[in-house]
């Protein structure tokens, strides 16, 4: 059998690659930190976050430049009027059904805490919505938003916080930690943080596999990447090309710690050189960066050329989950990040552009509290699961999954016949 | 010498009521008192004082350098926990939930365990953390993660049900020469209450405790389903079964004479808990009984455990999913009349 | 309906001599052939073939797509697996040695175990390698890993003690919907033979095997410690004890049946394993037969397990750290004359 | 009681510090790479592996300038005379232990496998010999020079491979796997790579509880530090300014896989910037590159100041351990690298300053070759232990050790006087 001999040049983020990779990330570059990592914000804001420790009390202060005006919405170059205004509707609806979802927690009708991506929003939606239709993506905590977009309902996230039957794990688990691999493609997280990491790198791996080169988006927070298990996934990601697309949600917080004790690093997209992947550097908070930079990593993605990082910049606005007050932060912290509120700023840009007008807005979220109001209704009226159910599910029974590769059979390497030979060779223990 | 005793005899005189979590809090604000070489190490247990609030106000105290916020990175704490401990530091890790503790599981397990037995070199540590369910905590906020580490040799496992024991407990650990895992019930933190010794007192490891001396049947237990065990028993003792209680408190050694101990003298044994049952502590107790006992037996050895699946969310899910008071009244009964 | 057969019934009439690590390499090399969707990650598993050669020259054969070389880390290697799993494949991820399976710790537990439970994603993985000592490998390469997991609802474990069931199993792990723990003895690689079916067969997961029926008492044990436990029949049956051996195969879902089925046979049970005593195997076997056969249980159940320690290097002290033939022998006598 | 203020500014590696931290490792730099990480080796060999994939058989090939000469030794700028000799002298004695070694095992005397150092004794040597008195290491499997340098005896390591009585951990374990916490502080390695890592960080801040600010000094391979938990060690001690010395041996293999599937950057330095410490390269086979880079940082965590990252380019000369052939390894890279080895180099440097002539090299062979007669000798005629006390020491019991903090008692924070007060606040699960 004549053999065709293929060389495979093994990727290496080497000196053939410009400093930071990827071109598309690069093309859009105003400006890039000293690292050469493109940093499309307009602004950076500059404080820092100070322990302070009296002789009877420690707590934490923040100084710096903090009546600095909000800085303007960056222009997206590809997204059209019509994205724009589904955008800024899905971020409505993000927003409002957290303000729902507290509701329901106020009146006890949640089981356990509620997580909110107050300020976030803009990160969550604006990223999913530049995923391709087949794309990949798992939300953390932060990113309900981003579930609306890909399709899921108000309904379904209240009922997971509702632990109904009908929720989409019948009440297994709660809060995003779901996921639907037939339709919407979306892995569910666990609570460990970082373990999504290496596992969207193997779905882009088993795609790949079949023939499809997809986009794998997911989030991980300033304090999540700190895991190991993160680095792990990321690194497997650069090594193998795949289509990791990882937005760290550098939200200045993790808990109660500030990133200052978390990283030694001021610009945690400074890890991609590390890597040997492209890295940037965008304002979290500014709708058109998320998706423009999301968009950029998707194509690349889509291309097979490997995974890209994501740093937006942006800030928790509220406690860790329901239950913390987040007395811990700086109140000019909240302040300085309320005046760049991503929809007040991004609705404003809209309105700026007179592509939407205040009447328009009104019966949008008109529609927007109806829909929510429906939601609310149907998973309040919905039942708790039966116990005895809690006993089922565990294995994957016959007839209870067809396994099969999504994307059409891999095809086999056309390579010799060789017959399996017995092995001889030295090993390390015998 | 075995410590059969009820807890009320455990107890000095000076005393004041606490909750199973500030029973835990003084624990260790004492040991911090009392020997500048412990430490905590942990994830927003300083200014924050903790997800449950255990080292609430010991950064103010203590300081930054004894108060330790870190990454969110739990081998790395352990790791480090270990290193300071090899410099003759006592370090106390917290784990902010103990489902987490699978983070660190080698280095635990492998690091941690096994560096007295290789290379001679103690590491007196604490992992500490809220472990258990009852709370809607769903399969990450709720989990008991014993097992891992009683089949873990080199490593110690305390698991307390009540404030006295987990005061006298955490000191007992943070004081041990080996490192220990102890394992707080985030059910009990704050809805138990008795009273506890203010003064300096230690309950050793290694030692069960009779929770309540009974005549017909034992059930063998511990942590929160000590308690349901006590409900049970009250309700049994109207029916004229005298149930016995012996609460293990220490997974690890085990206390295979009290253990045998309570057998020989009712002859019949619940084994009750809430970790999942295959694989999970009752096994084990099973197999001593058969070892010690075996011709004390009246009636087969039967276990009452959460259901072999993850912690469901839901709170019917999680009821149905935990042992129930009514399935150990019943089983009592069935093996009373065996 | 149970399967409690001697091998010999078993294999069907295409045979050729293979040991336990051909017998595997037979597998999943048939596999792979046969399913386009089965695939092999891990480290240095391509080019050089595997630490043992268990996948020597499938790359060669299959491509590198298929046969993937990762980094070291064994948590990236789980999830790429699971992620890979959840797209259709079935990958097969090999740990270059199963003590470092602490290091994935988390992912498979909480990420792959849970996934079916929680929001019905099925994750048809097999996570494979080599397990157990008696090799001289020391602390960290000869452990034994399968209680962490057998602990573990909604992940399978087995544990092949013979060269055809190695090969069966390995198929039905790679068949299987759910994960699978496949540990292969290395002990056994290369130092048992015998007669293999070169066409295509499986061995059921969850079914024990008859190693040998006896009348006297039962060993019921698995992997490396079926062929101890076959030579001390062999010894007692010359002093007229003819021991009944069951070899469990599958740890997790274990088979309660055939377990029961031996002990009410022969009436006394020794439980034999590798892997160290508390929170061992042994132990929940102990607590099934209690529930299933109390009654008919002619003597105590006793353990033979390792020490609970770890693994020491030295030969001398791992030959008194592992279960021996002398205890074994010593221990049946004892029981048969209970 | 008075409260004293006191501000702590957190750690971050901000934009106060030049591009790549420690200006000590920067005094010596001619060179900085694309990220301005210090590049002190004289020579930047080219090469790439290629993974080649004919119809029936998959292998490596590597291309480059593989004849250019072997560079010169760097001058060190902290060495003298006699320091160069007896560095010298250990690199012998940890080539020659490990021939020994060698042929131990070819006789059967050994017990499983044995690992080597060759082509990487400078690494082991002379970064141990830059070490204070009071220093902590922790050795990997190549390190077994570092060993010898700190004080443990050819004896001790080959009774670790012959599994004696006498053995540093009494038969217990083999290979480097032991340590010693009184005398010569070194910290035991366990196989897991990596985990030694945030050991290393905590020994530094046990010590720093203490009053004292430690270097400790600890390797790990190109392959090793893929593992999340060398990350998470490494960014802890960035962000707490831990006294961890860290030297990443690239030796271009990870057992049979190249470095090229391990990670997709070129040089694995450039990970300090993602982490914000100081990163350098240096040529891991010039011994004066070795000390020089390790001495400047050490000297930075003995002043407190954080840890270092220090990429030390070489090649592993050997396969895996004794059982391995690395026949996976292309020829020409061992023919490339055995030019550039490390003793030799270092000993014609030696000799062309005069330093050292043949003579003096031959005694001080044939001292080493006694040496490592004696103690072979000595570890052959040594006992086994006996079988059971294999029970023995998985606890510390009462007597067995005492536990006090080896460098003075921790000072108490002068601080409020402050009682534990009763917590009431808001929590998670309730
Ligand atoms: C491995 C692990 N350790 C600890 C936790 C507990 N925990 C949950 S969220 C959180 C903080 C996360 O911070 P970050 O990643 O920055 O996300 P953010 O909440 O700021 O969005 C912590 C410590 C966890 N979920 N997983
Ligand atoms: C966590 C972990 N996974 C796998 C191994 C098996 N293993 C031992 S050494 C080795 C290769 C190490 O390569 P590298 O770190 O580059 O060191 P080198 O041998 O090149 O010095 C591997 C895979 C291990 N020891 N630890
Ligand atoms: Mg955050
Ligand atoms: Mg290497």
């Amino acid at each position: 059998m004549a053999a065709k001999t293929k060389i495979n040049k093994i990727s290496r983020n080497g000196s053939k690659r410009s400093a930071n990779g990827g071109s598309a990330a690069k093309a859009n570059a105003l400006r890039v930190n000293q690292y050469g990592i493109p940093d499309w914000r307009l602004e950076q804001p500059e404080f820092e976050v100070f322990e302070v420790a009296s002789g009877t009390e420690v707590h934490y202060e923040i100084k710096g430049k903090l009546n600095a005006p909000a800085p303007p919405i960056r222009e997206s170059r590809y997204m059209n009027r019509e994205q724009h205004l589904e955008l800024y509707r899905w971020m409505v609806l993000n927003r409002r059904m957290e303000q729902a979802l507290e509701n329901l927690y106020k009146q006890s009708k949640v089981v356990g805490g509620v997580y909110f991506g107050l300020g976030q929003e803009a990160c969550s939606c604006a990223s999913a919505f530049a995923l391709g239709p087949d794309d990949w993506f798992a939300p953390m905590i932060r990113n309900q938003g981003a579930q609306l977009v890909r399709g899921f309902h108000a309904r379904d996230i209240m009922m997971q916080y509702m632990a109904k039957s009908g929720s989409p794990t019948h009440g297994k688990d709660g809060t995003s930690h779901y996921g639907d691999i037939e339709k919407r493609h979306m892995v569910s997280p666990i609570s460990m943080l970082g373990d999504l990491l290496p596992v969207m790198a193997g779905v882009s791996l088993g795609a790949r596999m079949q023939g499809k080169e997809l986009a794998c988006l997911t989030w991980i927070g300033d304090g999540g990447q700190s895991t190991g298990v993160s680095y792990e996934g990321i690194n497997f990601a650069a090594v193998r090309k795949l289509g990791l697309v990882l937005i760290i949600e550098s939200n200045l917080w993790a808990y109660s710690t500030p990133t200052e004790y978390q990283v030694a690093v001021k610009d945690l997209a400074n890890r991609a050189i590390g890597y040997g992947m492209p890295g940037v550097i965008i304002d979290g908070t500014d709708a058109c960066q998320v998706y423009d930079a999301t968009y950029e990593a998707v194509e690349r993605a889509h291309r097979g050329e490997g995974p890209t990082l994501i740093e937006a910049k942006l800030m928790r606005m509220k406690g860790h989950a329901i239950h913390d007050a987040a007395a811990y932060v700086p109140k000019e912290m909240h302040e300085f990040w309320r005046k760049r509120d991503c929809i007040d700023r991004f609705e404003k840009y809209l309105m700026d552009k007179k592509w939407l007008t205040p009447g328009q807005k009104e019966t949008m979220v008109a529609e927007v509290e109806k829909e929510i109001d429906a939601d609310r209704a149907f998973a309040e009226n919905s039942p708790m699961p039966e116990g005895h159910t809690a006993a089922e599910g565990v294995y994957c029974e016959a007839g209870c999954h067809v396994i099969k590769p999504k994307y059409g059979m891999p095809k086999r390497a056309k390579r010799g016949e060789g017959k399996l030979k017995q092995t001889e060779a030295a090993i390390h223990f015998k | 010498m075995i410590d059969l005793v009820t807890r009320q005899n455990l107890i000095p005189k000076n005393m004041a009521q606490a909750t199973y979590l500030e029973a835990i809090r003084q624990g260790l604000w004492e040991e911090m008192e009392q020997d500048p070489t412990v430490f905590c190490i942990g994830e927003d247990i300083g200014v924050y004082g903790g997800a449950f609030k255990v080292t609430d106000g010991f950064i103010h105290h203590f300081g930054p350098q004894r108060v330790i916020d870190t990454p969110i990175a739990e081998s790395a704490i352990v790791g480090a926990a270990f290193g300071a401990s090899l410099t003759g530091m006592r370090p106390v890790a917290e784990f902010q939930f103990m489902d987490f503790i699978g983070c660190a599981f080698n280095q635990i397990v492998n690091m941690v365990a096994k560096s007295h037995y290789r290379w001679g070199a103690p590491a007196p540590l604490v992992l500490r953390g809220p472990a258990g369910g009852g709370v809607h905590g769903g399969p990450f906020h709720s989990q008991n993660p014993e097992m891992h580490f009683v089949h873990t040799p080199g490593i110690k496992v305390v698991a307390p049900a009540t404030p006295s024991d987990a005061k006298g407990l955490i000191k007992s650990a943070i004081r041990d020469n080996n490192p220990v895992l102890f394992l707080e019930h985030k059910f009990l933190y704050r809805r138990i209450k008795e009273e506890v010794p203010d003064s300096d007192y230690a309950v050793p490891i290694g030692k069960a405790r009779l929770h309540r001396p009974g005549r017909d049947l034992s059930i063998i237990t511990y942590a929160a389903m000590v308690h349901a065990a006590q409900e049970a028993a009250e309700l049994l003792s109207k029916e004229g079964i005298e149930v016995e209680i012996l609460d293990l408190r220490t997974l690890s050694p085990l206390d295979r004479e009290a253990i045998t101990q309570t057998v020989k003298k009712t002859n019949k044994v619940i084994l009750l808990h809430e970790d999942t049952k295959t694989g999970g502590l009752a096994g084990e107790i099973a197999a001593i009984i058969n070892e010690e006992a075996f011709d004390d037996l009246d009636g087969p050895i039967v276990r009452i455990t959460a259901l072999d699946t993850p912690v469901p969310f839901s709170p019917p899910l999680e009821h149905f999913f935990l042992p129930k008071l009514e399935d150990v009244v019943r089983e009592a009964r069935r093996l009373h009349s065996y």
